[in-house]
């Protein structure tokens, strides 16, 4: 498959988490596209760090207002029964577990759930912004990444080599390969799902996690 | 109770050298460009900057960036400026990444006279080293300090002579909290109104707040990511 | 997403004995009235409420020491009400009293995510006994824990089926707050509106917090100090 | 001089202490009165904990508003440049220091500044409400009371009896009798001026507090 095609099933995958009346934030970049892919009947909030809940469609040129950005700074629209609210306010409601759901990149998780997604040592370093705070307070925090690095190296690791950007803190994995998720952040991860042509040795290979194999039937 | 004064420039005279100074804003939006290109003429130098990113270079706090007027930022992200990155290299500038939503519960605190409190964010992290950690209900947390400044420098929509303001959409962010934590709060705003024209239900930053209102004579509102629907 | 219910007596109809309830308000002003009645007529017991008064006689949470649906209280003050200091003073009643300050950021930490903070208020005294004292910049404070329920039960002007919520003039007091702090917060609103129908900019309590709301049927809104200039 | 002429004219004096922009909580009874007494020229904000700025006079009947109260509880309006907030906010500004000034009544002052004035052991114990925030935040604390207790009892003590509200708050004390006053929390209160009628040995009959005397010409 194409990355395209790859990245398409991974945001797919992802948004069939989404339940209906979640409140929920995405991540910058792949995660962003979840919100075009929300199935039928299901009816989401999404949350904007920088004070915004209730993002609406980007808008069209008309409409593009210089106050009314996201938090990957892209001007957006605002839905009804939407507000806008502080950055005190919005962390707030971040830390304070009312958000049900966030879906969010990586650069490496590891086998107990920690997650490693914003500085590599040696580079210029840009900060976490909110990435700490949401995955510290977020209720469920699903990661969507390439099950490998540009290099091959695994991503899914006993433990993260990479600063941590929070510690056990991931419930579910989803990448181009298969999918991983956890009962609690006291069980160990399980290889639930594997995409398709993909066996389990194709996962095994790629992985240095360990993890529990309890493939459900698609 | 009149609170304004008659241009950004009177409003920063004030402003040392070495001062501390909360700046609003999230990227662009909402930034106090007017009275962050008064803080570029008068000239004061050696500034630590609170807010929450740096400008791009040559707008918002780029424009000081530029003037080498800063000598320290405390920031969650930091990324969209090839001057900060220079400076920041060579060691001219420092810098204290803070997660986004620790910064503003620091303001928040330093402006509610809470000196510390516990959170959650960062336990196990580069940014948890040398801090005190608690558990609470069997959960490690991280003892945070509040945050307070000499000088806020922020962006409303409205706001009256007794300094209470309005904000619009998503150019809130970090001015209404940044408001309560500095000894000066300096409020630039597109529309200057009497009191008792903004209804008492919905004033976001109560006059008490503000020190100084200026009403800015043009807003660039510069877009960082204009993206568009196509229909 | 709809979250409006028929009726208080459905909103309420979950609440268990022993349940822990905030209740908005502050003494007879903002109260859930509506609530409070369908709690008494749907008679949960031993129930812990966080309020910052317990009502007057025969109103407000009075109807339910009235009816000894009530074991504890958590208030700053609780002086308007013969039959609470009876409960009080025979035992039947628990009372711990807070610093009204402490008991609404209590609150806040609560719904914020902070499991505790320091605070000036009630150093050296009786509410500091047993608490962690610690020093900052040479300062004594109290370390105070964050304080959370299960339900909460408010009263807001207007509300939508979203649960946005908005209050009207000093009726906002413990209810805003409160909405946080609660796995379930019950909204009585006086008027129901529709989505999109409350300015974004100006909404207090956004939807996220609320999980009922209900058309309060009617508000008698009493008086507790009904004071006048005479002109 | 009668009871009445006595509280007013402690009333006038506090209000000598307003400045011009200041922002003042007064305490429900006697010190509310100072509002009615603020000098010619200065302007002041009053605010009520239960969150309000800008208090204005008592409504008309026509005005009479179930949902605008003071702390007291009592009916009250609303000045043009006031705003409403919640509680949470409200005790955010007071614990914050942002408040000027408050007036409170007392049982008891020590000679440090402790401050009793909420609760006697024995009676029914009705609560501290919103005055220990009070002490603790605001950046000046007048204490107005009478000299003695109902019972001739010195108020103004070396250390408090009473349960307190705060410890080292106080900075100034206006009495039927006279005014103490401190330049800051390390310093001993001096006796700055006397009532008419009343001598320095009045004072010192009425007081076990030890204080400065400074008399200021009047």
């Amino acid at each position: 498959m194409s990355r395209e095609e790859n990245r398409l099933r991974i945001v797919r995958r992802a948004a069939r988490e989404l339940q209906d009346g979640f409140y929920v934030n995405l991540g910058i970049g792949i995660p962003t596209m979840v919100a075009n892919h929300v199935p039928d009947g299901i009816d989401i909030v999404l949350q904007s760090e920088n004070g915004l809940l209730g993002i609406g469609p980007f808008p069209s040129e008309a409409e593009v207002d210089a106050d009314l950005i996201n938090a990957g700074k892209q001007t957006v629209t605002i839905q009804d029964g939407g507000s806008f609210f502080g950055s005190h306010d919005s962390f707030a409601m971040i830390r304070g577990g009312h958000i049900n759901l966030a879906i969010l990149g990586a650069m490496q998780v590891s086998a107990t759930g920690d997650l490693a997604n914003w500085m590599i040592p040696g580079k210029m370093v840009k900060g976490m912004g909110g990435a700490m705070d949401l995955v510290a307070g977020v209720k469920k925090i699903i990661v969507v990444m390439d099950h490998t690095s540009k290099h091959g190296d695994p991503k899914f690791l006993p433990e993260c080599s990479l600063p941590l950007t929070g510690t056990n803190v991931v419930d579910m994995i989803i990448t181009n390969l298969g999918v991983f998720r956890r009962a609690d952040h006291d069980s160990p991860f399980q290889l639930i799902e594997l995409a398709p042509g993909v066996s389990e040795e194709d996962i095994a290979n790629s992985t240095t996690a360990k993890y529990e194999v309890a493939l459900e039937k698609a | 109770m009149d609170k304004v004064v008659a241009s950004a420039a009177e409003a920063v005279a004030d402003i040392p050298s070495g001062a501390t100074i909360m700046a609003g804003g999230f990227g662009l939006c909402g930034i106090p460009e007017n009275l962050i290109a008064a803080i570029r003429d008068a000239g004061p130098s050696n500034l630590t900057f609170v807010s929450n990113n740096a400008g791009v270079d040559g707008f918002g706090l780029g424009m000081l960036l530029a003037t080498r007027q800063v000598k320290k930022m405390i920031s969650s992200y930091v990324g969209e400026n090839k001057e900060f990155e220079r400076q920041f290299l060579s060691g001219e500038l420092d810098v204290e990444l803070t997660p986004q939503g620790t910064l503003a519960e620091r303001i928040r605190a330093g402006g509610a006279g809470i000196p510390a409190f516990y959170t959650p964010t960062g336990y196990g992290t580069l940014v948890a080293e040398g801090k005190d950690v608690r558990y609470f209900d069997d959960q490690p947390y991280v003892m945070e300090r509040g945050l307070t400044a000499d000088y806020a420098i922020i962006k409303a929509w409205k706001g009256d002579r007794h300094g209470n303001l309005v904000f619009r959409k998503t150019a809130n962010n970090f001015n209404a909290v940044m408001a309560t934590a500095a000894k000066v709060t300096i409020a630039e705003v597109e529309e200057l109104v009497e009191p008792g024209d903004l209804d008492p239900n919905f004033i976001h930053t109560p006059g008490i707040f503000v020190q100084r209102v200026v009403h800015g004579p043009s807003f660039e509102k510069r877009i960082e990511r204009r993206t568009v629907r196509e229909d």
